[in-house]
């Protein structure tokens, strides 16, 4: 058992412990958590898979750069959606100033429909 | 052979613990907090496994910034209801089932003949006859414009990935700026308000920015040639510029100010300016001339720094009032 | 592409256009406007008559008419005006003139009427379209356009009662249509889809793919069987008769039910061919249904109180005499049952302009309040007295001579026992027409007076409009049945076209 | 490949340009901007479509001179080259549609919608694992932000997509790593050539067939489509269902057709069909029961992707070319359809002033010509014949009666054809009730229905040149 | 002569070992904020210090030496500041509570 298969498999394990942990808790920062999990994990196996031959594979190193910046991006934005959602779930409006939510032209979400 | 092991599985043994803490604490801050020791051990294995630009990247930004937007998140949100929420209790051990046949398969395949410890497998990527990608990129360095084979791939070899990546981060910027709808505030309205932080923090503020961007100038430049690039690059003056906004040294950044947006955009367009001229004069779409290439590359390199790191720090502390259109 | 141009090619996109653009002009007439969109029907129906008599001439001159255009591979949208296509065309030119005058009394001062003719103009052109049809994709194309056409004219009261009917409506026809693609496309995947020929084009494949042919002849009958009303899928007519007056009478004399029976016409000779269907033995199940549907209609409709509906089960059962004809597979049975084609379609549209009246005149729904009728409304009454007896087979009204050639066509075929059939379903026609007739002549009116008259001291009896269009169509069947043996007569006509059928 | 690489290139540069402006361009000039751009793309992508149609089969592209398996490659198939085409006019359609009806959209729309224009190009032309991953995560996160624009009630079930989305491209990811570990390559062509069925490139391929079928929504992973599409602006819930859940259907036929093994295909082939039915079925019928239009108009999407989904399986199972002829025809006609569904039902709903399907009672008056466009599309999903629909399905049959030990299969289109009959046709028998009509709150907007009405025309239309497009859909399909 | 760097380079990383022990043992084990900082940045600090004065002997060569000193004067201002900014936000903290805890009593006070 080489270090690289204990990797392998460690990030296998971690892949998998993201998903358990997707699939079990309910809260959307967990949720996003253990995305960020599933992100490592394979993160993990592909530079694992890269450092079977030296000088370890350049491409995998590159693909996981470009995988971080994506993972990183995509969280930002996971989390503001999240912290809006649970804003506008908890009442406040999803933007603490009031003035410019007022002003807002943007489509108007048509009224909850009144007739029966 | 359990000795030289000895560090590995110690730091399995960590990042398990730090994976299984982030999701199943008892409060969401200890959650976040996990997961930032977590994104801290995931880049000490990335220095193990010998690839150091990864762990630069994952430093500053899996550890630094994530953890950042997580604290915002948890100032902001509400009191958590419960961990696992009202999961049927047979829902657990079954998932349980689930992951240890996953992991005992995935046991399975990364220990068969395709997977071998000594390099490749020879047969699998020879079955061509041809060289293997690795074998390519080091063939084609010396006219790619850099010495260092991870720039060389990010910036020449695929560059077109390293094109949509940027406009990933513009992505997520704009749908970031989806929540801040309404018009822009006029900019006298909260001029910035004098720094009331602790002098203490302001000195060593004061003492560190510089630093950081010095340090991410030499990783801009030493991307050419060792590890580091525009993402590390861009994610140290992130980080620096989150520090002084946060300790109110840094005016807030306006949306409405075109120079910032120039600056965000400064590296998709000049990355797109660069394949379409190559398209238009040179011999193809983002075919570099190679006596130029070098230059190219450090010229798109610095572009997009400057852009990765305005819209990572719009990202991660970009207040109402700045992201509103 | 030369010849698209001629105007052999274009007379059959012509006759359907005729109909079909001032359909879409009435659709955006204003409601007000009753000058304007009765100018627009009339116009539209006097050229598509010009045409079809330029095409008449022609085609018995020995011209063809064929329009093309690429739809599918292998499979184009073919418009071929032959001598069957022709008869029907006929027949739903002259039923639409009728019935448009009809509609126009009938729903005088009634809302939404710009989008009733508009539907109603497709609703026509779809049906000449279908009988213009060359294959059996552009048959299927104006078979599904039928459908939609004619939905909306069902639902146009828009009472819930209506939105029911129109749902039955559309699950059966829909469903129908659905089944008719399955059967063109397996026919496709088999034998390609070439033009209708006489003989049919089936025979070469009977040896090696004889089950895909049954299965698909089976789907084809199903889903024409929904529009022709065979018995188990029959329950969608009785129901459409929530709908106005003109529409029952359009739905059940020119488009749907004739729609139906003109395809089981088509895939039978046109597709399939005699043999190749004997062969198959696919003839003798399609007779045994029809003699089911005819007879357990004629029971049904003895059992309904309503006018109406008990004229639409008289329809299902009639509409099974085409089938039956078509399933004896003899010339002379071909003969009845296209002739009965337009004999019933002629007898039928009477009936109901009549049903019609009396619902409008004296709002009476029900066969119990015919009572005396004779005395108030002796037109009206008259014209459905022929219709009732040409129905029943008496001569000399169109319905005896297609009776009449079925039978004889049946005996040519060796099959005695479906002139007994025949005879009873004659006398079930008789049971339960009579009565009507008795009543409406020998009954004494309601001693205290209609309780509704709305044309009471009009010239006639009732509206112009509603009377002139049944006297006019009673006339017609009287006129086809006792001029049957001239060339020109639907008979005539029918026997033109059976000749280039059973020729080779 | 060039006026691809510019057909590709003009969208992404517009939507800099459009955030660059910020703003300073007025929502109506962005509109304007961003309708011409679009416009500029068709034109290229009909230049590139007449280059292919001249060549006759697939030009291919190593990005910077590279030599194969280093660099990326594109490639510009007949599909592909349609597939320009048609995005590009989905979006002239749209945006004309959300520029100029009384409604509008938020100046953000215009940019999104052009990043869409641009990921999906580069979708469309891209032959390389890892590329296809960055342009779906592109597409995915398009996607959420699009929804975002509805406002504070589609935050939830934005932020629900966008985590469902990243673990599809999570999943998707995983099977690039294995397959790149295994066969040392990401290029496609290359990857055809050379991959056996062992359990690496088993577990591979099923782990990012897994995550695509989440990203496309296709039957047993589809909860999310309904929530995020029913919220979504009714301009953005069109591009969604025409569009965006294309990707990845784009993608898990490259992986059956190409890189995966043929014996691997033809057994995960019959399984995929039959979720494809059970996807038309559960689709269906969910669509008959959901109360809200908008909802029914999702699930309609979920249950036509069935559609696609067995047309993908019988390719796989039969490897019969024309299959592939079948799917991207449901494509194409679905996209169109689609989203004049989505915006006559947004028209009815902002005119009516109610979300719910009974409230669209006697629409044929009140609303004529957006129930028209409603009907007519909902022709084309059910295959009434002259549609593009119709040629989808006509497509599809052919090879599934030619044998009749494939008829079942013939059972499963029927059923198909039968449940989206029922719940388009549910809508339009309401729509002809006079008793009770409900009346319209606001005076309906005429050109927001006409334009709502141009997508169903053009699906019809596609009947005229449906022998055309099956020749040059089947001629160089790989 | 490099058996005895050694043996000394290891030594010193083992007292630094100790070090970081005894500053984690500290932090589980004190009752409140101020202790338990006071313990981490003092042990820390001092442990890693030994730690890179280890590492440098063993690595031998001068300018990863230099590195590893930079690295550990960073690290000892930023352990300073943060223990420093640390105890100062828990002061607020504990004096706005207090504060507040006074005013509910004024407030008791005034209501009974």
């Amino acid at each position: 058992m080489s270090g690289l298969q204990l990797y392998l498999i460690l990030g296998a394990a971690v892949f998998l412990l993201g998903l358990h942990g997707l699939l079990m808790t309910t809260d959307s920062i967990r949720r996003l958590i253990a995305v960020n999990l599933m992100g490592a994990g394979i993160f993990l196996i592909m530079v694992a898979l890269a450092g079977r031959i030296s000088p370890p594979d350049p491409v995998l190193h590159a693909l996981v750069v470009t995988g971080l910046v994506v993972a990183i991006s995509a969280t930002a934005f996971a989390l503001r959606l999240i912290t809006a959602a649970a804003r506008v779930d908890s009442g406040q409006s999803a933007v603490p100033d009031k003035a410019s939510r007022l002003a807002s032209k943007s489509e108007s979400d048509v009224a909850e429909d009144s007739r029966p | 052979m359990t000795l030289e092991l000895m560090p590995d599985i110690v730091l399995g043994a960590l990042l398990l613990l730090m994976a299984w803490g982030a999701l199943y604490a008892p409060t969401r801050y200890d959650a976040m907090a996990l997961f930032v020791a977590f994104g801290v051990v995931v880049a000490l294995i990335w220095a193990r496994l010998g690839a150091p630009d990864l762990a630069l990247a994952e430093a500053a930004i899996g550890a630094g910034l994530t953890g950042v937007l997580l604290m915002q998140a948890a100032r902001q949100l509400p009191a958590e209801a419960s961990v696992t929420g009202k999961r049927m209790p047979w829902f657990g051990s079954s998932l349980l089932f689930l992951v240890l046949t996953c992991a005992m398969f995935a046991a399975h395949i990364l220990t068969d003949s395709s997977f071998k410890q000594a390099g490749i497998d020879a047969s699998a990527t020879r079955l061509l006859g041809g060289p293997t990608v690795p074998e390519m990129v080091t063939a084609a360095l010396p006219n790619s414009g850099v010495s260092y084979p991870v720039t060389a791939v990010l910036l020449n070899f695929r560059a077109w990935d390293t094109l949509l990546e940027l406009l990933v981060l513009l992505l997520a910027l704009t749908g970031v700026r989806q929540l801040y709808p309404g018009t822009p505030q006029h900019p006298r309205a909260n001029t910035a308000s004098p720094p009331q932080a602790w002098p203490v923090l302001l000195s060593w503020a004061r003492f560190l920015a510089p630093l950081l961007v010095l340090l991410g100038g030499f990783l801009l430049w030493r991307g050419a040639s060792g590890p580091g690039g525009a993402f590390q690059a861009g994610a140290l003056l992130a980080s620096a510029a989150v520090m002084l906004r946060l300790t109110g040294l840094l005016p807030p950044l306006r949306w409405s100010s075109f120079l910032l947006r120039l600056a965000v955009i400064l590296g998709a367009l000049l990355f797109l300016g660069v394949a379409l001229a190559s398209l238009a004069f040179g011999d193809g779409w983002l075919v570099y001339p190679t006596q130029w290439a070098g230059a190219l590359i450090i010229l798109i390199e610095l572009a997009a720094t400057l852009s990765i790191a305005v819209t990572l720090s719009l990202l991660v502390i970009g207040e109402s009032e700045d992201l509103s259109s | 592409m030369s010849a698209l141009f001629t105007w052999t090619s274009l007379l059959p996109v012509l006759i359907i256009l005729s109909s079909l653009i001032p359909g879409l002009l009435i659709f955006a007439t204003p409601e007000h406007a009753r000058t304007r969109r009765t100018l627009l029907n009339m116009t539209g129906i006097a050229i598509k008559l010009i045409l079809v008599a330029l095409m008449l001439a022609g085609v018995s001159q020995g011209l063809t008419f064929r329009f093309e255009i690429p739809f599918l591979p292998s499979a184009p949208l073919v418009l071929h005006g032959d001598a069957l296509s022709l008869q029907f065309i006929a027949l739903s030119s002259i039923l639409w003139l009728a019935t448009t005058i009809y509609a126009i009394g009938y729903l005088e001062g009634s809302p939404l009427r710009s989008r009733f003719f508009g539907y109603f103009s497709l609703c026509v052109s779809a049906t000449v379209g279908l009988a213009l049809a060359g294959n059996l994709v552009t048959f299927l194309l104006f078979y599904e356009l039928l459908t939609l056409s004619t939905f909306p004219l069902v639902v146009h009261r828009g009472t819930p009662a209506a939105l029911k009917a129109g749902r039955v409506y559309l699950a059966y026809t829909l469903g129908g249509g659905t089944l008719l693609m399955m059967g063109v496309a397996l026919l496709h995947s088999l034998v390609t889809t070439p033009d209708f020929t006489a003989g049919g084009y089936v025979l070469a494949q009977i040896e090696d793919s004889s089950l895909g042919l049954q299965i698909a002849f089976i789907l084809m009958i199903a889903g024409l069987g929904v529009k022709a009303a065979l018995v188990p899928l029959h329950s969608w007519l009785p129901q459409a008769m929530v709908a106005p007056a003109p529409v029952s009478a359009l739905l059940h004399a020119v488009a749907v039910v004739k729609a139906g029976a003109f395809g089981i016409i088509r895939v039978v000779y046109d597709v399939y061919g005699v043999e190749a269907s004997a062969l198959l033995a696919l003839t003798q199940p399609l007779l045994w249904l029809a003699a089911v549907t005819m007879i357990y209609a004629s029971i049904r409709a003895l059992q309904q109180q309503d006018i109406k509906r008990r004229l639409a089960f008289s329809t299902v059962s009639q509409v099974s005499y085409i089938t039956l004809g078509v399933a004896l597979a003899g010339p002379i049975a071909a003969v009845g049952a296209i002739v009965h084609l337009v004999h019933q379609g002629l007898m039928k549209v009477t009936l109901f302009f009549c049903a019609g009246n009396f619902a409008e005149t004296l709002g009476i729904h029900k066969v119990q309040e015919m009572d005396g009728l004779g005395q108030r409304m002796p037109w009206t009454m008259a014209a459905f007295s022929v219709g009732a007896l040409g129905m029943i087979g008496v001569p000399p009204v169109a319905g005896f001579i297609s009776k009449i050639y079925l039978g004889m066509g049946a005996l040519e075929v060796g099959q005695p026992w479906v002139v007994l059939l025949l005879a009873g379903s004659a006398l079930l026609n008789a049971a339960y027409f009579l009565p009507l007739l008795y009543r409406g002549w020998f009954g004494k009116p309601p001693a205290d007076g209609w309780q509704q008259d709305n044309f009471k001291n009009h010239r006639f009896e009732t509206h112009w409009m509603l009377l002139m269009p049944a006297l006019f169509t009673a006339l017609l069947s009287l006129l086809v049945g006792i001029f049957a043996g001239s060339i020109l007569s639907p008979l005539g006509w029918s026997e033109f076209i059976v000749s280039r059928e059973f020729a080779q | 490949m060039t006026y691809a690489l510019v057909s590709l290139s003009i969208p992404l540069l517009s939507a800099l340009a459009l955030m660059l402006a910020g703003a300073r361009l007025s929502n109506r000039n962005a509109g304007i901007m961003a309708i011409v751009t679009s416009l500029l793309s068709l034109g290229a992508a009909w230049f590139c479509l007449l280059d292919v149609a001249a060549a006759n089969q697939s030009i291919l592209l190593n990005l910077g001179g590279w030599e194969n398996g280093l660099a990326i490659r594109l490639r510009l198939s007949p599909l592909s080259s349609l597939l320009l085409l048609f995005t590009a006019f989905m979006h002239v359609l749209i945006g004309i549609y959300a520029g100029f009806s009384r409604r509008g959209v938020s100046r953000d729309f215009w940019t999104l919608s052009s990043l869409l224009h641009g990921s999906l190009a580069a979708l469309w032309l891209s032959a390389d694992l890892f590329n296809l991953y960055i342009t779906l995560e592109l597409l995915g996160l398009t996607a959420v932000a699009m929804v975002a624009l509805a406002g504070k009630k589609a935050y939830k079930p934005a932020a629900n997509y966008l985590i469902l989305s990243l673990v599809a491209s999570l999943f998707y990811l995983l099977g690039v790593a294995l397959v790149y570990g295994r066969y040392g390559s990401l290029d496609v062509v290359l990857l055809g050539l050379q991959t056996q069925s062992d359990t690496t490139t088993r577990i591979a391929l099923l782990v990012m067939t897994a995550g695509l079928m989440l990203k496309a929504a296709l039957w047993p992973l589809h909860l999310w489509l309904p929530a995020a599409h029913a919220n979504a602006p009714t301009a953005v819930s069109a591009l969604l269902s025409g569009l965006v859940v294309k990707g990845p259907i784009f993608i898990l036929w490259l992986l059956w057709s190409e890189v995966a093994p043929v014996d691997l295909a033809q057994q995960i082939g019959p399984v995929l069909a039959v979720a494809g039915m059970i996807a038309l079925v559960a689709g269906g019928l969910s669509a008959m029961r959901s109360p809200y239009l908008k909802t029914l108009v999702a699930y309609s999407t979920v249950a036509q992707l069935g559609y696609a989904m067995m047309a993908l399986g019988l390719l796989m199972a039969w490897q019969l070319p024309q299959m592939h002829v079948a799917l991207w025809l449901f494509v194409i006609a679905h996209g169109l359809a689609k989203a004049t569904l989505f915006l006559a039902a947004g028209e009815m709903q902002t005119t009516l002033g109610t979300k719910r399907v009974s409230g669209l009672r006697g629409a044929t008056q009140t609303v004529p010509v957006a129930m028209f466009a409603f009907a007519v599309a909902g022709g084309s999903l059910i295959g009434l014949p002259p549609s593009g629909g119709f040629l989808a399905k006509w497509v599809l049959l052919e090879p599934m009666l030619s044998s009749p030990q494939n008829w079942p299969w013939a059972f499963g289109v029927l059923l198909g054809t039968l449940v989206s009959a029922a719940y388009i046709f549910r809508v339009v028998a309401i729509s002809f009730d006079r008793a009770r009509i409900n009346p319209p709150d606001v005076r309906p907007d005429r050109l927001g229905h006409w334009l709502a009405l141009l997508p169903a025309l053009m699906v019809w239309g596609m009947a005229l040149i449906g022998e055309w497009l099956i020749e040059f859909l089947s001629g160089g399909g790989v | 002569m490099s058996y005895v760097i050694d043996t000394v380079a290891w030594i010193l990383m083992g007292a630094a070992v100790i070090f970081f022990t005894t500053g984690a043992l500290g932090l589980l084990r004190f009752p409140d904020v101020y202790c338990r900082l006071h313990a981490v940045t003092k042990t820390d600090t001092l442990g890693l210090g030994l730690l890179v004065l280890g590492l440098a002997l063993k690595s031998g060569s001068f300018s990863t030496a230099l590195l590893l000193l930079i690295i550990w004067l960073l690290v000892l201002a930023s352990g300073a500041v943060n223990c420093q900014l640390l105890a100062r936000y828990t002061l607020d903290v504990e004096a706005g509570a207090a504060q507040s805890a006074i005013k509910r009593a004024q407030g008791d006070h005034h209501d009974t």
